[in-house]
């Protein structure tokens, strides 16, 4: 695919978009201003802007646990996601889902999840009706190295595979699934080769690279919009903070973090447009410094907010 | 009035169903070719094909969080779980996801998903085929749990079910698939959370559902030769809980009895009976009984499988009892 | 006496046992290199390597698997869900394997294997990491369930569930992992299911356990002020229930609450409630009262999660009415 | 593995022992003095007799709701077994069991099972087991073409492959789970793609010949054994009967039954012994009259034997 300026342009807003919520959202942990956990997606932010750069506004989405990039790129409001992460009302979900259930079924994000590998049914199940439908909607369900040992996971590709499912599996293989390397929890290393089992297509693509996960998914999401089934892209990359606050990561090495920082997708990403005269280092200054606005507004509006009143504890159980 | 069983009832509420809104589509295993293990979704396959009634690999859990995303992208599937018993491989997607999506992602969805299944012992199929965990799924916010005990309360509520915004768990009992019933001809529903006192009575409010229903009716038959007027409330719905109507009986009779199948310690009797003492308790004249299964997995010996389920003697001696007869 | 932590009463038993018995291990995700996700099983790996203390993938209905397949070929395992959230996930294993293989083969096998878990609310986590589910395994018979209150009891009953030739499940509670107690120095044990009595008193009986056990306490503090004598028993074993010495404490004081931290309907407090008032209905000068979670799944707001559970207000204004005062 | 007469008449033994075991259930079914489901695993002899012919007493396995078959061979008791289905006293689990959790753990049977994959954690944990008690057991774990959808045969296989415990995992493809077709059921028709997901050994054997079965199965105990890790072995086979009583059929032909019955485990093998001169057609005959009296005797002793007292449905519970 092309990148033209504006696309460029897009791309990198998001990014810096993720990875500035998600320090932001470091600082608030730290200050005690966010409570509860908060897996946090910096460094990984090529595979979901990439991703979902290809889909459609009415495609659909499933993430993880690990899931402020995700609906930040399927065109999350900064402001109602910051609010739901500290628990307000005006939260996108009202203050009751919280950073682990980030959802916005109206704008196809179909939720985060609490569960590892919890959203694989969901996105199978949005396929087998999108087919059924004959919407010529998209599916790309997100997960992690981790999730690939669930049972779940495993049923979910079977299905999909076997009726064709326009569903397109991304799994963010980060080499951890919290502590535990892929080594030491997956029997095979090359995580491809779990699509062998149900015959489905698979692809593997540098995960720190956003035109190559655009170009990547574009590919089978394009299968999949043609009705030939679904994929499953293995994409490498790395999550630069520990797996919850109080991770001391004693499972990874110093240098590992050094090596994948300098392999940072923004800073790839804004090297080669510059590189390449798609856009200027003044374009990247100025994107960086009206996310930041964005963001510190976002932050504003969130601590502003108020909390939920007591009556909502028993509403939105039941339509 | 015309008289089918209520498998035949049940067939006839998924197929009315399908035939009124095309985004109702059944899946599980072995119910297409098949047409299911007890015969529920029998011809259905032939007449609406694979894209409306799909047999699944053996996969509960998958099936269950298929269906759900079906449910919140426009269709409004009915997922089929074979035995009850196997609801421990979807326990996670049922009360993690199907049950607390809209709360979570506040109110901004809704979930159409309708899952059948069925338990109860019987046929001596040990322990492995003959649960009642109807008291988990209780206790499960988000849910709603339904279970008939006759014929025409099965159609009328598979078909409320199905138009439920809301997620349903309806389960049936191997036991009745073959019992006949009178069951109108054409349109009709029953509507979910709202118990039925199929026989009135001045003594003893006998609180039941599913099959026990009917023990307590035989036992109602056996009683009143004796001269004890049993008051039978079929509760149907076991989440949301019809308390109106149980207190309103309560209050009547001053007596209760809960006749469940389920293994007393943790059962639904247990919540029911609460819940009555809570509301009810200057109106009791003797505290609520349980008549419930016993608290072993089910044997498979059939003298044992017999002992381990409530009978109508049992029933008939807690009658006798709580009224010192 | 020395104090430690809830956490490190723990992380001793572990210790004391697999040092004790060759044939304990452990296994778990995140157990051996990160010590846990709450930090119980930390250093254990540093002493014991992979072959007694196994980080697993994440698969959690195969762990309760493999624990059981283990248990029945010589080995003791110890087995971690994480969260008892994710307890839907192994509900099968446990629930048809774990717990009923022993009836099913006639008593020819024996199961010693401890899950532990933890749950409860309290951290904002969210729906998917503060459930309280204890109740759905109260009504599993063939296991054990242990809900440890103070770092010594959690200590003497996980010593006691790695002895067990029983399944026991053994919940924590997160919000207990930092408190701190006496706990004994060397060798003891605390016998599973027997309650204990933790503040004697004279005027209401109040039934609890783990966090909330806490809360019960603080409001008898407060209560005491006002003239409330309140026995505080904490059940510590949930299955099965010591019910000798919640009896004797019913009669002694003729009025009981219950305060549990899950969700009221089909909640611990049900099956409780209900047996005593069917064992001591003529002691009860008022019905049970249960006070308990709120039936909705977790909210993630710091506001509404806290009037999702009990709080000491709701503990103390419970006792006021029921004395009527 | 040469054949000599001894292992030829046990063989041939166990086999026409399971064969007439089933055809006599199903008698009794068809009378009503058997009660509940039982699955049959007549025509599939050959595999659950030529893979535990290989094992030592000592060893293990994990079997299925169709599992009299491998009862039987792992040195059953069919006075004990037939009782069991009958639900009796004097039944291997007194009764309390039944057709579908058929146990003996102290022959190492470590039972049926009537969860489809049920069995897969036991055997992977016996697995484990073995392995840290450095005991030299192998276990193998035979289960069918339909468990290998379930969540838990995944899991297990990651496992077992990861830690590389002593377990032969067998699936026994009778082409059907229930009434699903492997084709209408899994993505892959070669199941052995499915061990490519743990880069686990496997192998394919003709399940009809009894001889073959206890080869391959003989070369995955010897790799087990050995400390190698475990292997997934596809042994293809067919059932007679239906999945239960009551099943019409319906999703096979009478044809595809006729060509499977041609290819009857029993006949293959005593053809081919009488042939090769290791047995006598005397020899065949004679086992097969002293199974039938053996057979005979064993529903004479169910049939007399009591059912459990009362008090039976309290015991056994806990230890
Ligand atoms: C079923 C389940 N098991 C365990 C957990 C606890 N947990 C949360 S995230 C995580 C690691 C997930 O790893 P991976 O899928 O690789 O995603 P990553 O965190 O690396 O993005 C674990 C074990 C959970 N939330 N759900
Ligand atoms: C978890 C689970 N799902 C469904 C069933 C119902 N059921 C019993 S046997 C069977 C088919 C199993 O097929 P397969 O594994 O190929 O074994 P086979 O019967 O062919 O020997 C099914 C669906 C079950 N017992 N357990
Ligand atoms: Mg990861
Ligand atoms: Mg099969």
């Amino acid at each position: 695919m092309k990148t033209d300026r504006d696309t460029a342009t897009r791309l990198l807003t998001q990014m810096m978009q993720i990875r500035q919520f998600e320090d932001k959202i470091m600082e608030l942990l730290a200050k005690n201003i966010a409570e509860g956990g908060s897996h946090l997606y910096a460094g990984m932010e090529a595979v979901a802007v990439g991703a979902i750069s290809v889909l459609r506004n009415d495609d659909y989405i499933t993430s993880t646990h690990r899931g402020h990039g995700h609906a930040i790129a399927k065109d999350g409001d900064l402001n109602a996601l910051m609010a739901e992460i500290l628990g307000k009302k005006t939260g996108v979900c009202k203050g009751k889902g919280g950073s682990l259930h980030l959802a916005d079924v109206s704008k196809g994000n179909l939720g985060a999840n609490g569960i590892v590998a919890g959203s694989l049914g969901i996105a199978t199940g949005a396929g087998l009706s999108v087919k059924n439908r004959k919407s010529g909607q998209v599916i790309v369900c997100f997960f992690g190295d981790g999730a690939t040992n669930n049972g779940i996971f495993f049923e979910c590709l079977n299905m999909a595979s076997l009726w064709k499912l326009p569903v397109v599996y991304v799994c963010e293989n980060n080499l951890y699934g919290m502590s535990v390397s892929v080594e030491r929890a997956c029997a095979v290393q090359d995580l491809t080769k779990k699509a062998v089992a149900f015959d489905m297509k698979s692809d593997c693509v540098d995960g720190q690279d956003v035109l190559a996960v655009r170009d990547t998914v574009a590919k089978w999401v394009d299968y999949a919009r043609n009705g030939e089934g679904p994929s499953f892209i293995v994409a490498n990359t790395y999550r630069y903070y520990g797996h919850s606050r109080s991770d001391p990561r004693a499972y990874r090495t110093r240098e590992e973090e050094k090596f994948w920082r300098e392999r940072d997708p923004i800073k790839i990403f804004s090297n080669r447009m510059v590189e390449q005269a798609i856009l200027s280092a003044e374009d990247v200054k100025e994107v960086e410094e009206s996310v930041t606005k964005s963001i510190e507004e976002a932050v504003d509006f969130a601590m502003k907010s108020p909390f939920p009143e007591p009556e909502e504890l028993y509403t939105d159980l039941y339509a | 009035m015309r008289e089918i069983t209520y498998r035949q009832a049940l067939n006839e509420a998924l197929k009315e169903e399908m035939e009124r809104d095309s985004s109702v589509f059944l899946l599980g295993e072995d119910i297409a070719i098949y047409g299911g293990a007890y015969g529920v979704t029998v011809d259905l396959w032939k007449k609406y094909g694979d894209a409306r009634v799909l047999d699944t690999p053996i996969s509960e859990n998958a099936i269950v969080g298929v269906g759900l995303g079906a449910a919140l992208t426009g269709m409004r599937p009915v997922a089929e779980i074979m035995y009850i018993d196997f609801i421990g491989l979807c326990m996670e997607q049922l009360n993690n996801q199907v049950a607390k999506i809209r709360y979570m992602f506040g109110g901004k969805c809704k979930v159409p998903f309708t899952l059948r299944t069925e338990g109860g012992a019987g046929r001596t199929l040990g322990a492995h085929h003959s649960q009642s965990l109807e008291s988990w799924l209780m206790h499960i916010p988000g849910i709603k749990v339904v279970m008939p005990s006759t014929p025409s309360d099965a159609k009328g509520l598979l078909k409320s079910s199905i138009r439920e915004d809301n997620p349903v768990v309806f389960i049936e009992h191997k036991m009745l698939y073959n019992i006949k019933g009178e069951v109108p001809e054409g349109e009709y529903t029953v509507p979910i959370g709202v118990a039925d006192i199929k026989r009135t009575g001045k003594d003893v409010t006998v609180l039941t559902y599913s099959r026990m229903y009917h023990f307590c009716m035989e036992a109602a038959g056996i009683l009143e030769k004796e001269g004890i007027d049993i008051e039978v409330v079929d509760l149907r719905t076991l989440l949301p809980l019809d308390m109106e109507t149980i207190l309103k009986s309560v209050r009547k009779t001053n007596r209760v009895i809960i006749v469940e199948e389920d293994c007393k310690t943790g059962g639904t009797g247990a919540e029911i009976g609460m819940k009555i003492t809570e509301e009810a308790f200057d109106w009791l004249d003797a505290p609520v009984v349980r008549v419930a299964g016993a608290d072993v997995p089910m044997p498979k010996s059939p003298v044992l499988e017999k002992l381990a389920i409530p009978d109508t003697k049992r029933i008939c001696d807690a009658a006798r009892k709580i009224l010192n007869k």
